[in-house]
């Protein structure tokens, strides 16, 4: 139950990529017959993810994961904007991707402002708004958080970066193929994908480049991607990365309804358990989300013992990264350190069943019993007898 | 990301819970930074005859409580206090190098433990070697 | 016969890498035992490239392809090195993920030489020490040539960065699986591969750190690659790689033996078409790299008639590049603007036999002719009776 780190490609995906591997490998920017497949699909794959998110195709830039479009939307903008401005706004409760880019930029002489968050994880856009300088030269704001899913008012900051003239860029990696994207009515100029949150391929992204936005290039060289991404085209991975969103997003209706009541069911299990509480927005959240806290225990040895009973979760958990920090973003929306020890995320699949949700709550519930039986900061009434 | 004997020990702690007539009792680290270790001690003629442990932390954590309960049951204060965290470390046969602080943890509840058994019992707290890796978050 | 541009992967390594798309699904960089194959498939790989080179599987980092792993060498060298000083050394024939790279991070306040190569499109050692100064922070030189097959006398120049304490990178994708490669003896510190031009996949790639060396990472974001190299692994991808590349140096000296003597046939066989001249080095070329000139005559018309012959080949033709500018490697080997129009790149692969080389020479022979009797240039003693 861990579908936002990553998900299997799907079968009939790598099997439409095979053939792009080891038979039609010609190179599709060069200019014989046997490059010709390789174009053509290449371009059927740029509209299907054009599709996916109401972009014309000539939009769309793939790339080679969600970190890469993360990194070129913020450092192309800064560096081609240098002269315009040096001030980027974004909010406390990005991925790493974002955040450790603005850091980047911080030390290359750009000034960054973190919003906060409220409890739930959302930003408001009236505090977007009032950020604006006559120095900023981009917004960055995550259309879904990984971590506990809530999902941000996008076409309000949309409208906001519009009115102000300021490009606007969203990291939709956790939301496409889950909700709905138009990035048109969204008022998006920047927006990336990665191919392997909705099945597809491992190292496969996209960056939609509205029309008119200048960026310089992260991937300098040759002149593929009209010029604006270098490198010769993964096309077996683009090929499958176009064929994963559509399939997701022909399929999302239908998927979102049951998952979110399969999310539901997960969560009234796990909130049963005593003084366990929600993380993130009660409504406004990704349709696969699940996180908690439990208090008085660590989450790193609730995935253990998880782990053990073949459930694959995540956790915010200082313990459980490599850097021993415990989560920004639990942190942001106000936890103390402690108590995001005790976190745990479940996201579900579209395979999920109402009995695995079921086994999992149990599981959970057994967990954490045992490993409060074990914490010197559980209160005696409960403790098991 | 650990091998079996940490799993083992994590999974099926040794010695895990409280010793109600405890005559010894230390606990280390803060909510604050995470890990909390609080050790139970029954010493009787100079010898740890009884020794449990509880445990707010990482499965490196739990398992070097386990480990540490079993290498003191039944040694002298003075073996006792001479186990390291290195040692610990090394009776799980290794932990990943950013879990090692998580076995000082270990030694140094025990080494309050200890003290507060001597300081109970009119004795001097012996003092930390020192040298240790700061224990940090 | 375009075999340095891209090759097919594989079959073996397809079928390779197929379990890790569509099964262990696991993310490499958490906890859980799904992750755990995924793992210990990308260690493995690890020790698979590391071995071809002769560095320690420690100093090898996973990218997207040779263009990243160039982009992140200078890039990230650049701007770790700021504060110790500002010049780039490199050459005149670089493929373009570094020479572009290099004119951006000029934009950037860098400064850089380019330094000149002879008439082979070889760089002078002595020319690269006369060049470092006290602001030299990195010297990029290629280690095979991708137009002309030129080998560079990539120990000596090694030599002379050691000496200097200056930081030495290496563009490789043409070398490795090539020619024999060790980043100890040749004193390298950085070294970039692509793993789609030794039958891996594309967009896989890797580049060696050597130890001590500090640059900034170019993809921010998660902890992966040792907190180097951000993004979700792409599993299959660097199975495919390791593979490849292991298999390729198995087999190097048995197939550059095979090649080269083809390739010299080859040679051979297109220099009897008069006016015809060699590019690159005569003896210091990669094993199976031709590249000729054929006057009076241009390179798109070329490629276009052989290609409906079934033959895939390159040009350094300014009609045939995107950007309509002749090949900059065949103009820094002195060759006129005019005469570079009129060049042919043929790459050998693995599976080339005599009979291919011999079709290839005859179908050359037959388009050449055809169109030097279209040419006004073509003095009346080449053209046909
Ligand atoms: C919100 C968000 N942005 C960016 C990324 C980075 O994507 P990738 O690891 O595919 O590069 C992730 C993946 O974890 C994510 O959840
Ligand atoms: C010498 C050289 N460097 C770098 C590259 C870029 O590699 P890739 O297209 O795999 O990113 C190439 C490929 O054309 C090359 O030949
Ligand atoms: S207790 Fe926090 S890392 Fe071990
Ligand atoms: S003659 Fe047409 S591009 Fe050169």
């Amino acid at each position: 139950m861990d579908h936002a780190a990553t998900t299997a490609t799907r079968v009939e995906v790598a099997e439409a990529m095979v053939p792009y591997m080891t038979g039609h490998f010609g190179n599709p920017s060069s200019l014989y017959d046997l490059a010709k497949d390789s174009r053509e699909a290449v371009d059927a794959a740029r509209v299907q993810v054009a599709a996916a998110i109401g972009a014309a195709p000539k939009e769309i830039y793939f790339t080679s994961g969600g970190t890469e479009s993360d990194n070129w939307a913020l450092k192309g903008v800064a560096f081609a904007k240098r002269s315009k401005g040096n001030h980027i706004i974004t909010t406390a409760v990005e991925h790493h991707a974002i955040s450790h880019t603005c850091a980047w930029l911080e030390k290359q002489g750009f000034s960054v402002t973190y919003l906060p968050v409220d409890r739930y994880g959302m930003v408001d856009p009236e505090a977007v708004e009032a950020a604006i300088t006559p120095e900023t030269i981009l917004i960055s704001v995550m259309m879904a958080n990984n971590e506990i899913g809530t999902i941000m008012p996008i076409a309000e900051i949309g409208t906001v970066a519009r009115k102000h003239g300021v490009l606007f860029h969203t990291d939709a990696v956790q939301a496409a193929g889950h909700i709905p994207i138009d990035v048109q009515e969204m008022n998006i100029d920047l927006l990336s994908l990665s191919g392997h949150k909705f099945h597809g391929p491992k190292g496969t992204g996209a960056l939609y480049v509205g029309p008119g936005v200048r960026l310089d290039p992260l991937m300098h060289g040759g002149a593929q991607e009209r010029g604006r991404r270098a490198g010769t085209e993964n096309v077996p991975g683009i090929v499958g990365m176009g064929m994963a969103l559509s399939l997701a997003v022909a399929e999302m209706v239908e998927n979102a309804e049951r998952v979110t009541a399969l999310r539901d069911r997960l969560a009234a299990g796990l909130l049963a358990i005593p003084e366990t509480y929600l993380n993130g927005h009660p409504q406004k959240r990704l349709p696969n989300n699940v996180n908690v806290v439990f208090a008085y225990i660590e989450g790193e040895s609730i995935l253990l013992l998880l782990n053990r009973k073949g459930i694959a979760a995540s956790t915010g958990s200082a313990c459980s990264s490599a850097s021993l920090e415990a989560s920004h973003v639990l942190m942001a929306c106000g936890l103390p350190h402690d108590v995001v020890h005790g976190s745990l995320r479940l996201t579900l699949g579209e395979e999920t069943t109402e009995a695995d949700v079921d086994y999992v709550v149990a599981a959970v519930a057994g967990v954490v019993q045992r490993l409060r039986d074990m914490s010197p900061l559980t209160p005696t009434e409960l403790r098991s007898k | 990301m650990y091998n079996e004997k940490v799993m083992d020990h994590f999974e099926h702690p040794r010695n895990q819970g409280v010793i109600e007539d405890a005559n010894g009792t230390g606990e280390v680290g803060n909510a604050q930074c995470g890990d909390i270790m609080k050790i139970y001690l029954k010493v009787e003629d100079d010898v740890i005859t009884d020794v449990r442990f509880q445990t707010f932390g990482c499965g490196a954590a739990v398992a070097s409580s386990s480990m540490a309960t079993e290498m003191i049951k039944g040694k002298t204060l003075a073996e006792a206090w001479d186990l390291s965290n290195k040692a610990v470390a090394e009776a799980l046969e290794g932990l990943p190098p950013q879990k090692l602080h998580c076995s000082v943890l270990a030694e140094e509840s025990i080494h309050a433990a200890i003290n507060d058994y001597r300081v109970k019992h009119g004795l001097e707290a012996w003092e930390e070697k020192g040298g240790h890796a700061e224990h940090q978050h």
